[in-house]
């Protein structure tokens, strides 16, 4: 039995978003949507967390540090690309300074668009992204019964 | 040997919503020197406007900033306004003023959240974020966004109120100043907020002149420095006067903007009760031409629109100069000297917006 | 200075019913203003291609020739000018926003938000 | 009715003057507002001072080539911002500046994107 | 035999009561800040879940501390629960803070460095309550046993309410709880991160969790002394006691060391001392 | 007997050896073979007077007592001779020596010195002496060996005067022999100018201007101590009805008759043991080469200075006087040890440390009653085997890295594991459970809560006070620790190893460290109990529930850094958290203006909140006080 489902810990990084999607992350946490209620925890530190949630574009600067969170996080991770600067670059796509969305800097797992995203559209999200977290830590315990 | 402690803080930092950087040196826990790094969220949106028409850099000033957003989208056609001299009908400026005021009291609400979690009181968190919710309920319904509204426009607003949803957003708005009492007693009175804020990341009256802050971080060095003061919008014909503290501490801060959240529920009632009927919006033709600097008080100070056309559909110059940049210089300066723990209390205390400042 | 000043809304909200809405237990429904999803009657659509032009995010893709109508959905950020510029007035937003895809590209076009089945009013 | 417009009061200086108004505004009691530049044939830098919600903008015009401008911090500290924000933004080279980031002030993928001269990905 | 059972039960059954203890604080927050909360078993979940992630750490030794920590409270609470010596107790906790610290020091990142010297300070400021509180109890009942402390037929508050409210001063510093959470930043956030347990990652977290189920239930033993004499009373008393810890959480700003250290040794001093003092006149 | 007087004058007859042989292997050679012998001596008399209870011995020898005295005079004049060329601020050291000069004369001119029958004895509370400065002194002399040639050789511009050094190391450790041994005040008196006279060389050993300073510093101070003995003589040679100089007497005469004597000599014991107003000499002793700092502090000086409080521990117990003097002891331990949170130097973290716990022992032997005084012995032991530990390790690491800075001292168990395990059991021995200090504080504490004086409950002052004080112990040690514990990014294994003899030093000490925590029952039970039994009739002894747990405890400090061999690891490593900035897995980060630089961890030492300065101030003044209220109520 596998409880990551039951207790999906998180950590939030701004990448270069408006603050529209962050704020709504961070609303996720208060009284009115609550997401305590799964389980849900915002850690602040990569090293406890499971889900990274990266709202905005990647740019220049934030390129380095995103993969330095990703990689400091250990396994089994998923990523949530929120809000859709995340997801595509947004309205941004086409600033200089703007790589993309978050796939161009880590292997994203859930996309969830919105400009701003809603809350309830996160939790929907948090909850797919859930589904695929179960599989990759399966596919780690046979990893690691095989090793 | 290196004899201090040298402590990178953020860009990746659970109390800091958004990414800054700051090379902390500490002897224990005190801070000798905090220099920041900034640039995270640095897009360039500024030389968009190669690429997108004016009318359509709408949509990307209101994306500046998702927490005030409504005045950037208020400002960049304000700014357009000016060098096409245009006239905006009445109502749409009242219409601004309101959600003007609703946005800054949605920001200020979310602030006390953030600085009491700056100082790690959880309760008061998320109880301010409780209040909050309810009215970014009224402002999704009377401009379909939550954060980001989406009712700029050049030439006016894009959506009306209907009086009875006005004489609706009025009383449910009674109700959410009288939950706000409750919380800002809280950081008045409270003898651990108040521990944790009184006389910590000081900013003189001088100081605060000549390193150019501006917003409540001026008003609470004691300088009643308000741009609304210059009367665009509808704030010329209401009454009000700049909320001002001497403190010039942190305290003081959070003061400006608890007296400030009241300020503006009063406006908005005085704005529901003086606005007229009417169009709000005028169609815009042409192209602009000229340069004009806009001022606008944001809810954590005076931005500056500054806009230069050439008679395209493109601006050949697009600038926004935010209250947080303004407000990097005194931040810096209150930092020296003070303990780590008191660093995000004096950071948040400046109520920064990074994704303002970097654009 | 007073000690424990939240100390009455803490014991309140102890003692009453949370301010929770238990989401996706409890629904509210949208407000009839809620800019969510781009929806299209594409039987309407003249394929102007107005709307492409429009979009600030380029998320329309209009291929006259084989008479198709896009949205890249992960792109859209429900600003609404597309539904303002369109002369047939055949697209509108829904006040469902667009749901979360597990991986990009393969849901990316398709015609009509599947409809939620939420309703979409209040007040 | 007319919309509020500011009054836009404006003086261009030369180079070599900046400092001294830069001072001279100082004593006066003025804030610096901002400090921002149009490059197009040429430089434009426009400096903003305010007292009194009066805005007064000066205004300094550098060649295309190799321009250059003395720092101002020494009348204003706050002014470091700017200054960096024109040395990593236009490439303007600003002299005697109170906290040079060296061009560390943004990380940016193009050199100087709002130069006029073509621009090359940084590195 | 007895002993035995006792430590047995100990081992076993306190961090099913931590557990559910903590599920309970978590939930009980949640109603004060008007949210519904996590399911009560959502700490198990949060330990289960940690022991099947990978275990991720900055150098080789950092985990073994924490093992030692575990190890250590675990053996502090079996001498208290078989009824050993309070004293010895309370420098056996000691070891174990001392390890718990070692763990965060290890990997020298200015966090959990930061965040040690931070645990260490709370020590500092606990210790001499902790130690008068003991001395307390053995003026009373003329034993430095727990085990004959608790068989005390007198109520023991009523001998040390100075004392007993030193403790339960302390007693937020050690449950990690606002204004006193300055180590790891169990509850919010805080300019530290995860201070202490911020390189702790997996499985050596969860043993983490664990010590602190371990130690918050054997802080739990430690109130029920001061109500021994009926358990009628005690029990209704640590449960008491608890909540009043969790309504201090959420109605205080965290604070800094220096008002830590400043006020647990001032009320150290004024109530304890004090309390002390009267005893040592008037119990002969 | 005869091995008495061995341990008396076979260190002398060596120290003169080697005034005269140069460093060379020979003398290197010899000087392991008298630590050897110096050892064997003491503990070869542990085993035959161990059981015996007090024996003394009475010494014939012409004109032995005018010898005595003789050397008196001659110390007297040597010590003005070192006067010559003093600053003017130290007029009051020769003065110091003029006055004790002429009260000794006085007493022996006026032929009023008391014969003493037996002038040597051994007892219990001696032979334990014995062991400390037999072993712990060897021990630190056979250290001093290679120490003293890296010590050279890392200070190139200072003169080799080894001879002196190793003359004066030996006849030093004849001295403290002669402090443990002698019956005879008088004599006892001259051992103790003897280790004044030699620490004060000893200090001054790098002739530094600072090291001048500080040995004239400490040289006064002892001076100003000595001078309460020769009070204390004179007391007894010409007011006291007794009339005796006989030490044994002395003690068992009782409070009534001789507190005014014992409190002048604990006076000096006060001094010599560097309690507070006096604290200072011992701190500015750390400029002396490493091994005389831990022969300061573990075996000799401040020793005698404790075992003469000890030695009069009956005496005190139970008077108004005896409370003072432990409250001198409570409040030096509480204000050090919190001194000592705000050091970064090792050595200084070191003295305020031995100065707190020479504070507690104080404490318990000026409160005297049996339990006190059982734990007092035991501190004693245990502190001097842990402190010679760590000075010695400091000693090798200050050659091997560079510098005494506690905060140089991270990653020293990647760096020099060795090391690090020497250090940590030094650590663990002085403040955690279950090792013997920690052990014998808890005994000291409920000793206290217990003990009275006419029906007031003094100890539990003294007991809070310990409580208090114990809290900053445990801060700056476990922090010590966490620094040796943590691991900077990319450090290597320490090039070079440390010298043979210094290991064999260390080793010793530290398995000494170790058994003492594990036979501490046995310690207790062999030697301490029968000597407070011979005192008191009647005396502490562990519960044997309690010593189970303790070994349990042992056990599992032992096994489970042991274990850790056995611990899977597995682990996948990752960078330290930097906020995201980092910058390669070196504990590097990208900084503001994209300077990349290391994150440090560096001086978290509270120096703000405690400050050194107006703490020691506060002490002392009241220190002082209490010293004035000491004597004021000697006649209560
Ligand atoms: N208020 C505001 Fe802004 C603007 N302009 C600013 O710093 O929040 Ni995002
Ligand atoms: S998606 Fe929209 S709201 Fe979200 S960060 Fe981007 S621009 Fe802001
Ligand atoms: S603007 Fe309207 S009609 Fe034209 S392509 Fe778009 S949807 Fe069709
Ligand atoms: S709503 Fe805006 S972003 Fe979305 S398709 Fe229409 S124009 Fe494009």
């Amino acid at each position: 039995m596998s409880f990551f489902k039951k207790s999906p810990w998180v950590i939030h990084y701004d990448g270069s978003s408006c603050n529209g999607c962050d704020i709504e992350v961070l609303a996720c946490l208060t009284p009115l949507y609550d997401i305590e209620r799964f389980g849900i925890i915002n850690t602040g530190n990569p090293k406890h967390a499971d889900v990274f949630l990266i709202t905005g574009t990647i740019n220049e600067q934030n390129l380095e540090v995103v993969r330095n969170i990703y990689n400091q996080m250990p396994d089994p991770k998923v990523v949530a690309a929120i809000g859709i600067c995340a997801t595509s670059g947004g309205i941004f796509r086409e600033c200089y300074n703007v790589k993309g969305g978050v796939d161009t800097a880590i292997p994203v797992d859930i996309y969830i668009p919105g400009c701003a995203v809603r809350p309830e559209a996160i939790i929907d999200g948090v909850v797919a992204a859930l589904g695929v977290l179960e599989k990759k830590a399966a596919a780690l315990k046979t990893m690691k019964a095989s090793a | 040997m290196a004899t201090r402690t040298i402590v990178p803080f953020g860009p990746q930092h659970p109390v800091l919503p958004e990414p800054i950087h700051l090379d902390l040196v500490l002897e224990d826990e005190k801070v000798i020197s905090a220099i920041p790094s900034i640039g995270f969220i640095h897009r360039g949106l500024e030389k968009l406007v190669e690429k997108k028409d004016f009318l359509e850099m709408t949509y990307v000033a209101e994306r500046i900033c998702g927490i005030c957003s409504f005045i950037h989208g208020q400002s960049y056609c304000q700014a357009i306004e000016g060098v096409m001299k245009i006239d905006v009908p009445e109502r749409a400026l009242y219409l601004r003023t309101i959600w003007g005021e609703m946005s800054r009291i949605h920001s200020h609400l979310l602030w006390l959240g953030l600085f009491a979690d700056g100082f790690g009181f959880e309760s008061l968190f998320m109880h301010s974020w409780r209040v909050r919710e309810k009215l970014l309920d009224l402002i999704e319904e009377t401009t379909g966004g939550r954060v980001i509204f989406g009712t700029a426009k050049v030439g006016g607003v894009r959506r009306d109120m209907e009086s009875l949803t006005l004489k609706r957003v009025e009383d449910e708005l009674k109700i959410i100043e009288k939950m706000s009492h409750e919380l800002t007693d809280v950081f008045k009175k409270d003898s651990s907020v108040k521990r944790r804020t009184v006389g910590k990341g000081v900013l003189s009256k001088e100081d605060a002149i000549t390193l150019g802050a501006v917003g409540p971080t001026v008003r609470g060095s004691g300088i009643a420095s308000d741009m609304r003061k210059l009367g665009y919008a509808a704030y010329g014909k209401i009454s009000w006067e700049p909320v001002i503290e001497t403190g010039c501490d942190c305290y003081a801060r959070c003061m400006v903007r608890c007296r400030e959240l009241y300020q503006s529920f009063d406006m908005i009632y005085q704005a529901m009760a003086k606005i007229p009927d009417g169009p709000v919006d005028v169609k815009v033709t042409g192209n602009p031409n000229g340069e004009y600097f806009a001022r606008v008080e944001q809810p954590r100070g005076e931005v500056i629109y500054y806009v230069k056309g050439n008679n395209t559909k493109n601006l050949e110059r697009f600038r926004v100069r935010t209250p947080t940049f303004a407000n990097v210089p005194p931040l810096v300066k209150m930092l020296g000297g003070c303990e780590l723990a008191d660093v995000p209390v004096i950071v948040l205390t400046i109520d920064p917006c990074i994704s303002c400042t970097e654009r | 200075m007073s000690q424990m000043s939240i100390g009455k809304v803490v014991s309140r909200s102890f003692l009453s019913r949370p301010a929770t809405r238990l989401y996706p237990f409890e629904k509210r429904p949208f407000y009839k203003a809620t800019r969510g999803a781009v929806a299209i009657d594409i039987e309407k659509c003249i394929l102007c291609g107005i709307c492409q032009k429009r979009c600030p995010t380029a998320a329309i893709t209009v291929t006259k020739a084989t008479k198709d109508w896009q949205i890249n959905r992960l792109r859209c950020i429900s600003c609404g000018a597309c539904v303002d510029a369109c002369p047939k007035k055949c697209l509108w937003l829904e006040n469902m926003y667009s749901p979360a895809v597990v991986q990009k590209g393969a849901d990316d076009k398709f015609h009509q938000l599947d409809k939620p089945g939420l309703e979409t009013t209040k007040a | 009715m007319m919309v509020h417009v500011e009054e836009q009061s404006l003086v261009v200086v030369d180079k070599g003057q900046i400092v001294d108004k830069a001072t001279q505004m100082s004593k006066e009691g003025f804030r610096l507002v901002q400090i921002s530049c149009l490059a197009k044939d040429s430089y434009e830098v426009t400096y903003s001072f305010d007292k009194n919600y009066a805005c007064a903008h000066v205004r300094v015009v550098l060649p295309k080539d190799n321009p250059e401008l003395p720092s101002i911090t020494g009348a204003y500290f706050a002014a470091f911002t700017y200054e960096n924000e024109l040395q990593d933004l236009f490439g303007i080279k600003v002299s005697g500046l109170a906290l040079d980031f060296k061009g560390k002030f943004y990380k940016l993928s193009v050199k100087t994107p709002f130069a006029p001269q073509p621009q090359q990905p940084a590195q | 035999m007895k002993t035995a059972l006792c430590v047995v039960a100990w081992v076993v059954i306190a961090p099913f009561l931590g557990g559910l203890l903590a599920g309970v604080d978590r939930i009980i927050t949640a109603r004060m800040q008007s949210r519904v909360g996590p399911p009560l078993l959502q700490p198990f979940y949060d330990v289960l879940k940690l022991f099947g992630k990978q275990g991720v750490a900055v150098n080789v030794f950092q985990n073994y501390y924490m093992v030692c920590f575990l190890v250590f409270v675990i053996v502090t609470g079996a001498l208290f629960f078989s009824g050993g010596d309070i004293l010895l107790t309370i420098f056996a906790l000691a070891v174990a803070g001392v390890f718990f610290a070692l763990g965060a020091f290890s990997p020298n990142s200015p966090y959990s460095n930061i965040g040690a010297e931070r645990e260490l300070l709370q020590m500092m400021s606990y210790e001499p309550i902790l130690i008068i509180a003991a001395i307390g109890m053995f003026m009373v009942t003329k034993s430095w046993h727990v085990h004959d402390i608790a068989g005390f037929q007198k109520p023991l508050f009523v001998f040390l309410p100075g004392v007993f409210l030193a403790f339960l001063f302390v007693l937020t510093i050690k449950l990690r709880k606002s204004p006193f959470d300055l180590s790891t930043s169990h509850h919010g956030h805080q300019e530290l991160v995860k201070g202490a347990t911020t390189e702790f990652a997996g499985p050596s977290l969860a043993v983490i969790e664990i010590a602190h189920w371990y130690e918050n239930v054997l802080l739990m033993g430690f109130v029920y002394l001061f109500f021994a004499f009926n358990w009628v009373v005690a029990i209704p008393a640590v449960l008491v006691a608890y909540f009043i810890e969790i309504f201090i959480d959420n109605t205080y700003a965290r604070l800094t060391w220096h008002f830590t250290l400043k006020s647990s040794w001032i009320v150290a001093g004024v109530c304890g001392v004090v309390n002390i003092f009267l005893i040592a006149f008037l119990v002969k | 007997m005869n091995i008495l007087l061995f341990l008396l004058l076979f260190p002398a007859a060596m120290s003169l050896v080697f005034a005269i042989l140069p460093a060379n292997t020979f003398r290197n050679a010899l000087v392991r073979i008298s630590c050897l012998l110096i050892a064997a001596g003491s503990v070869y008399a542990a085993f035959v007077f161990n059981g015996q209870g007090y024996q003394s011995f009475k010494v014939e020898f012409p004109h032995i007592d005018m010898i005595f005295f003789g050397g008196e005079m001659l110390l007297s004049l040597f010590l003005l001779y070192k006067c010559i060329g003093i600053k003017k601020h130290e007029w009051y050291i020769p003065a110091l020596i003029i006055v004790q000069a002429g009260i000794m004369a006085y007493c022996e001119m006026s032929g009023a010195v008391p014969e003493v029958d037996n002038a040597l004895y051994i007892d219990n509370l001696s032979i334990i002496m014995a062991l400390i400065i037999g072993i712990i002194g060897s021990v630190i002399c056979y250290y001093a060996i290679s120490y003293m040639r890296d010590y050279h050789h890392h200070n190139p511009q200072m003169k080799d005067r080894q001879r002196s050094f190793f003359f004066i190391l030996f006849f030093f450790l004849s001295a403290m022999f002669g402090v443990v041994f002698s019956n005879n005040l008088v004599w006892l008196y001259l051992f103790w100018e003897i280790t004044t006279l030699s620490s004060f060389i000893l200090i001054g050993y790098p002739k530094t201007e600072e090291a001048t300073r500080n040995a004239y510093r400490a040289l006064g101070l002892n001076l100003l101590g000595g001078l309460g003995f020769a009070g204390g003589i004179l007391y007894l040679v010409k007011f006291c009805p007794e009339h005796t100089v006989d030490l044994a007497r002395v003690i068992a005469s009782g409070p009534g008759l001789m507190l005014i004597p014992v409190v002048l000599i604990s006076f000096a014991g006060v001094a010599k043991s560097a309690q507070m107003p006096f604290s200072s000499w011992l701190l500015g002793a750390m400029v002396a080469p490493t091994p005389v700092s831990a022969l300061l502090h573990s075996s000799t000086m401040v020793k005698a200075g404790i075992f003469i409080i000890i030695k009069f521990a009956p005496v005190l117990s139970g008077t108004w006087a005896g409370y003072f003097l432990a409250l001198i002891g409570a409040v030096t331990f509480l204000m050090t040890s919190i001194i000592a949170v705000t050091q970064s130097n090792a050595k200084r973290v070191l003295a305020y440390s031995t100065i707190a716990n020479l504070g507690l022992i104080v404490a318990c032997a000026g409160i005297g009653t049996y339990e006190t005084l059982w734990a007092a012995v035991l501190l004693t032991i245990f502190h001097a085997v842990s402190k010679g530990l760590l000075f010695l390790g400091v000693g090798s690491i200050e050659h091997k890295i560079g510098s005494r800075d506690i905060e140089d001292m991270d990653g020293l168990i990647v760096n020099r594991p060795g090391l690090a395990v020497v250090m940590l059991i030094g650590i663990l021995g002085m403040f955690l459970a279950p090792f013997g200090m920690l052990i014998s504080k808890w005994m000291c504490l409920e000793a206290f809560v217990s003990s009275s004086i006419f029906g007031l409950p003094t100890g539990v002052l003294i007991a809070m006070i310990l409580a208090f004080g114990s809290a900053p112990t445990l801060f700056f040690w476990a922090k010590w620790m966490g620094k040796i514990v943590s691991v900077p990014a990319g450090l290597a294994k320490g090039e070079g190893r440390v010298p043979g003899d210094e290991w064999t030093a260390l080793v010793v000490l530290a398995v000494a460290t170790v058994a003492t925590a594990a036979l501490f029952p046995v310690i207790s039970w062999v030697s301490v109990e029968p000597y407070i039994v011979s005192l008191y009739h009647q005396t502490v002894s562990l519960s044997q529930g309690n010593t189970i747990i303790m070994s349990i405890l042992l056990a599992l400090m032992i096994l489970l850094p042991l274990s850790f061999l056995a611990y899977p690891k597995k682990t996948k490593l990752v960078p330290r958290y930097l906020g995201g900035a980092n910058v390669g897995d070196k504990g590097e980060f990208l900084g503001a203006m994209g300077v990349v630089q290391q994150a440090t961890m560096r001086n978290y030492y509270l120096a703000g909140f405690f400050s050194e300065k107006k703490l020691t101030i506060a002490s002392v003044l009241v220190t002082i006080c209490l010293i004035v209220t000491m004597f004021a109520v000697v006649k209560l």
